[in-house]
């Protein structure tokens, strides 16, 4: 598959960029920031956005959906790091529903993925239990009771935990943390009892979740599944995560870099455009390249979901950890290059640098994923 | 025993006898527990009030300035012994301010005798805080072209015009200012250097709040700022010739340059270390390594940069001493420092993960450590940009052409 | 069955017929192995010979030139399917040379109809061999700058100058050089691309060791070189118009630069990787990681970089089958493939650690590797400099002002 | 201690400029290398050297050195990494009189210090096996044999052990490879039973060997310090070594980055000099500030051995891990700012280039020193 956008994904970008510049510029951020609004985003917008079908965008038509698969997600993903769009589009449309889609029996991909498609209940995936992100680290319990399960840890940075209707969570029915086996996916209601949930207000004016589970009570009709093999499956899910976060910090590079130039073609100092300064060329053009070619690793490894989605991991890899990097650079340079103004709140650079450290961060930062293709390199 | 032993042995008897037990904790409230000063001045405690009250009268506040305008009149020596003697017993600094740090030193430079003993005193004694008037919105590193406006309107002089980046100029009660005093002249000519009361009509101030979600800057307005041509019998209010402002801004500059180069060194010794979080935040392995062999190689990178940096400043600092060394060092010192500096703070949130990207509530205190780390990125901007230390490096000690 | 299932399979019993065993070890030889053809060059063995004949004839060597010109006339599809099937027997290529990169695609687009059918069977059947005579001394990056001076003299062109880094001049027959034509008219103009035979009195060369210890450039001198205005019956010397011969050169560079910045990928997908190197040398740990681990970081960082870089490389060709994308970003992939090429043969030399130092000798053939490494320095210099990249970066693509 | 030269270190640097400009500058080691000279540096010119004093830099006067310590010996050194000396410098004047000076017992000193002075013999240090620095990985065997040992096993990288008339050797007299306990040095002959010299001509056109010890017998008293605990001793010695190295990198990247800058302001392209572009300026200031610092570790590194030898690893390790990518910092500027002249052989830096990277791996390159002071701070 040639490795450009397809008509019709061209399409939906040109369609998503017209709305969110409309709808959901950097200003709608700043001022749900500064009312400190308690979802952190806009119920209203997202309902606009489900209607598009953006909610369902890779549920199949079946279930409501748009059907338009990985690559088509990504390109809204980007589309939104654009304009640092605050939705609960990676929580509920990427990650719960990659889940659903590749975990979920008939019955649990009727309950729920008309619902995500239609933006009707909010997901979110628990996973990381400390500072950094290693699903094999997973030490939350769930042990057998009857015929079911009790889970009992904590889970932190949950992405859109504070608003969840539903928690899909990793939790370990054998083995001992550090070890990929034993690990099974639960999928259980936010409102069970023994599930307290701290909302967690972060860097980049977005919200996450610090969850405590206490004996919450699941059944065998929750697992997502298999029990015990639940590594991979996570791996797979956590991957169109990571694909997603890497197409979202690629968009955010992008605006960053294009106000950027744009700011080196207008400002003057020393009587001229600060653009003229070679020294500042080099680097923009520097940084021009790479962000296409992190470019180049997003939409392989969107392409790899939708075309080999059991052993897209490598290349998602590639993608979060080369975005992860230019995206911090690009930030960087922004800020530096625009001087005392890049420093202000009132300039909107500071809310990409924001957002891009915490999507960096979530589901395995730059050297998370170096590591791992160094493992499948053999060194 | 030597006049310096016997000085050792005062200020330690001194210091035993005077410093309170609460002013003994030094480095660990942080920017916090800063004495600034000024009228507007609120002690934090008794203790503090007292420590100033009596260091003040030591002149021990700026030990190195002469007697008779505040100071202590210590030598090179005894300054470092008053130093190490209160770092023994972790003696908080009694006063910090702009007026110690920056106006200060260009009045012992450029001021008259009337100037010195009008202004200092005050600013030893910490009932005057100063801000600083230097950037406007379209000159930034570009400072030569600022347009601030001051005409000479016989008996005083009226400034019109905009300053930005004045550190907390909403807490201080005077400003030294450049401002252009003729409009005819050439960029770097035609440029004064001025004492403003700010209590006044005519000048007001509006906080700039930071991507840090903090505001310790301002932007400084002047509409119809009068200011007399003395401030008292003999104490002109222009330091240094008129239209000669830019030689007192270039001076100020270049210290304030080391003081920031320094600034990173402040924080290379400081309590937390990237090493250290990863160390507690992704453990160890069985070699004592961590985990994270990306983390670790990037960390390492930057404590063999950091500590070589550490020594550059003792060399430059030995070399000064003894007369070598060029004073363009300072440049790269700051550029060095400062970039070093958002470097480990990078690291330190990269080895600090999702616990650290929490921007309210107790656990993270407020966000302190990334706030820390936003507030970094101004490190190379302000006091002039990296860019402008490398492009004075180039022009001064390589002397590439055109630079 | 479809007409391209047809070819391939048609191709696939031609090769396993045509292509002798010897030539089945593509990529064993590395450089050595190249055939570049031309009156000087002596066969390695009877079967390179063979192969080149046999693969000329069908007009194989360079299968997308039109047939009556000596090529193929294969269509793109074709062409990918002859790759593909030679690739799968591992035959090597059976013919390169500067001008089948070069000379071909310049004539292909610029020159006339006599042009090309005089000068590019020879090329495709390997009989010609050319180099290309841009640089000289005083004009490195700024080629436009050059000096070398064509005179007509009525019959004929008469050239006096210099150049320099032309690639195996001393191997070569030919030369396509580019000359002042006009030296009244400014830097763009008045330069023409002229074709040149070496065999005559009046050119000579001398190669340029490098500090690898290979000369594969060489200086070359016209000291009142004559150049027929036709090469034979209206075969012009000159390809494209008079004086314009900077579009042909552009033209060129742009090709060249797609070349070398793909010789990058050429070393990602080589046989050794820094990785595995290091494997061998460092050992592992019982996570089956690199004892290294800053060495590992590093390593890891350059493959994210590469692996990103080659999918950057596929997907600009997807664009430009499409329509898509802008010709500039060959400078992209020229700054970027060059400069990750010297980075992995910096790591493959931190890798190889001492044994990868000795500069003679079996162990290393002779320091293969080291001297690799110091031939890729001049990577990000020939084709134009990194620097020229990031120039026509910041005018061509980002627009920058005074770029 | 100040951090800077006294006088007496000054006046040394000075006349060492002045006879190494005269005496030794690239082109004699030019002319070596073209010539195959066979020991790759000039006895002649070892000899004026040791007349001067400088084969016994750091041995004592009343063993006929001129004491000057090793903020002396560095000076040396970087003043022949400006000129790149081919010379036996480092292997006897440095390794070989610091192991006599710190391990030998009376007999030991009073035997070889003189010698080392004099420049009358010349030592050889072999530590490594393989292709990495690793002195706790030696497995060279040194079994017990009657009173004395038998040395079995292979030495690579010995820098002059080509030339060399003795050998200082490490080798286990007990535990295994990898374990820092069990290391003995030995001074044997190298013109004893079995040891078996290849000359290795490297890439810097100076030459190292490849010794191969075969039941090479050595008594009690060709040991250099204790049995067993060879391995702290070894480490002072080879911080020694790693500190001279720096300085010697140090003198060469000062040198390479000389060139490099009076290159900027004389060549012209586009109609101007090329040190007016604002670009190659902030990459020249950039490296201005890297070797200023580099150089700060490195005199603080030659004053701890003086000062403090036996706590000197933490900061010789700092110095050679800074200089060594500081100058491969400095040699890979210096070629590409000179442009394709750069490249050729006929012009001096490639030979900078070629030093400073042999001189990076010896003895540890920057990954094996920043690596131990990561251990050292505890991560």
């Amino acid at each position: 598959m040639p490795l450009i956008l397809n008509e019709e994904q061209e399409m939906l970008r040109d369609s998503a960029r017209g709305f969110l510049d409309e709808k959901a510029p950097v200003a709608a951020l700043r001022k749900l920031r500064d009312a400190n609004d308690p979802d952190g985003f806009s119920r209203d917008l997202w309902k606009e956005m489900a209607e598009m079908g953006w909610a369902g965008i890779i549920v199949d038509e079946g279930y409501g959906g748009s059907g338009f698969g990985f690559v088509g997600a990504g390109v809204l993903a980007e589309e939104m790091g654009r304009t640092l769009t605050a939705s609960p589009y990676l929580s509920s449309s990427i990650l719960a529903a990659t889940a659903l889609k590749k975990l979920g029996n008939d019955a649990q991909r009727q309950e729920n993925l008309p619902k995500i498609a239609a933006g009707e209940l909010l997901y979110a995936l628990a996973v990381d239990e400390g500072a950094k992100h290693g699903p094999a680290k997973t030490a939350m319990a769930a042990e057998k009771h009857g015929n079911g399960f009790k889970l009992s840890g904590d889970k932190t940075f949950v992405a859109d935990g504070h608003v969840a209707d539903k928690i899909i969570v990793a939790a370990r029915t054998a083995g001992s943390p550090g070890e990929r086996k034993g690990l099974t996916l639960f999928l259980v209601d936010s409102k069970s009892n023994g599930i307290e949930v701290e909302r967690t207000q972060m860097v980049d004016s977005r919200n996450a979740a610090r969850i405590k589970f206490d004996g919450v009570e699941a059944t065998g009709d929750d697992i997502l599944g298999e029990v015990d093999g639940g590594f991979g499956a996570l791996e797979g899910v956590l991957n169109a995560g990571r694909a997603g976060l890497a197409a979202e910090m690629s968009g955010a590079s992008q605006a960053a870099f294009k106000m950027t130039v744009d700011y080196l073609k207008e400002r003057k100092q020393f009587g001229t455009e600060i653009g003229t300064f070679q020294a500042l060329q080099h680097r923009a053009a520097h940084l021009y390249s790479e962000i296409e070619i992190a470019k180049s690793a997003v939409l392989k490894a969107l392409q790899e979901l939708d075309d080999n989605y059991g052993i897209a991991g490598a290349v998602c890899s590639l993608a979060k950890a080369k975005v992860g990097e230019v995206a911090k650079l690009a930030s960087q340079e922004a800020v530096q290059m625009h001087g005392g103004i890049g420093m202000t709140d009132e300039y909107d650079i500071g809310f990409y640098m924001k957002r891009i450290r915490v999507a960096q961060e979530m589901f395995g930062d730059p050297a998370f994923h170096a590591d791992r293709i160094a493992q499948l390199r053999g060194y | 025993m030597s006049d310096l032993e016997a000085f050792r042995k005062e200020v330690r008897a001194w210091l035993e006898e005077n410093c309170p037990k609460e002013m003994r904790d030094a480095g660990a409230g942080g920017e916090d527990s800063i004495c600034w000063g000024g009228k507007r001045w609120t002690f934090e405690s008794e203790a503090q009030k007292i420590w100033l009250g009596r260091m003040a009268e030591k002149g021990w506040t700026v030990p190195s300035w002469p007697k008779e305008y505040g100071g202590g009149g210590l030598s090179k020596e005894e300054v470092k012994i008053l130093k190490a003697e209160m770092r023994a017993i972790k003696a908080r600094s009694p006063l910090e301010s702009f007026g110690i740090w920056m106006l200060g030193p260009a009045l012992l430079k450029y001021g008259t005798h009337e100037q010195k003993a009008h202004f200092l005193p005050p600013i030893a004694r910490g009932e005057i805080r100063w801000c600083q008037g230097y950037s406007e919105p379209n000159a930034g590193s570009d400072l030569a072209s600022l347009q601030c406006k001051c005409e000479d309107k016989g008996d005083h002089w009226l400034i019109n015009g905009q300053k930005v980046w004045t550190s907390y100029a909403d807490e201080a009660d005077w400003i030294f200012v450049l401002v252009r005093t003729d409009p005819k002249a050439t960029k770097h000519t035609g440029i004064s250097f001025i004492l403003v009361n700010m209590e006044q009509d005519g000048v007001s101030t509006k906080p700039i709040k930071l991507i840090s979600g903090k505001s310790p800057f301002c932007e400084t307005f002047f509409d119809d700022a009068t200011v007399p041509k003395e401030h008292a019998p003999g104490v002109s209010a222009i330091v240094g010739e008129l239209n000669k402002g830019w030689d007192v801004a270039k001076y100020l500059l270049t210290h304030e340059r080391e003081m920031i180069g320094g600034g990173g060194s402040a924080s290379l010794i400081a309590a937390r270390s990237p090493g250290e979080i990863a160390a507690q935040k992704t453990g160890l392995d069985a070699g004592g390594r961590l985990d994270d062999s990306m983390l670790r190689a990037k960390i390492a990178q930057a404590d063999v940069d950091g500590w070589a940096f550490m020594l550059t400043m003792e060399r430059m600092k030995d070399e000064a001493k003894a007369g070598q060394g060029t004073g363009a060092n300072s440049s790269m010192l700051k550029y060095y420092g400062t970039e070093l500096n958002k470097r480990r703070y990078e690291l330190m949130m990269d080895a600090g993960g999702s616990d650290e990207l929490e921007w309210e509530g107790e656990r993270t205190k407020d966000g302190k450590l990334a706030r820390g780390w936003l507030r970094t990125k101004a490190n190379s901007i302000e006091g002039g940009t990296s860019e402008v230390q490398l492009n004075i490096i180039a022009k001064r000690i390589l002397e590439l052409p055109g630079a």
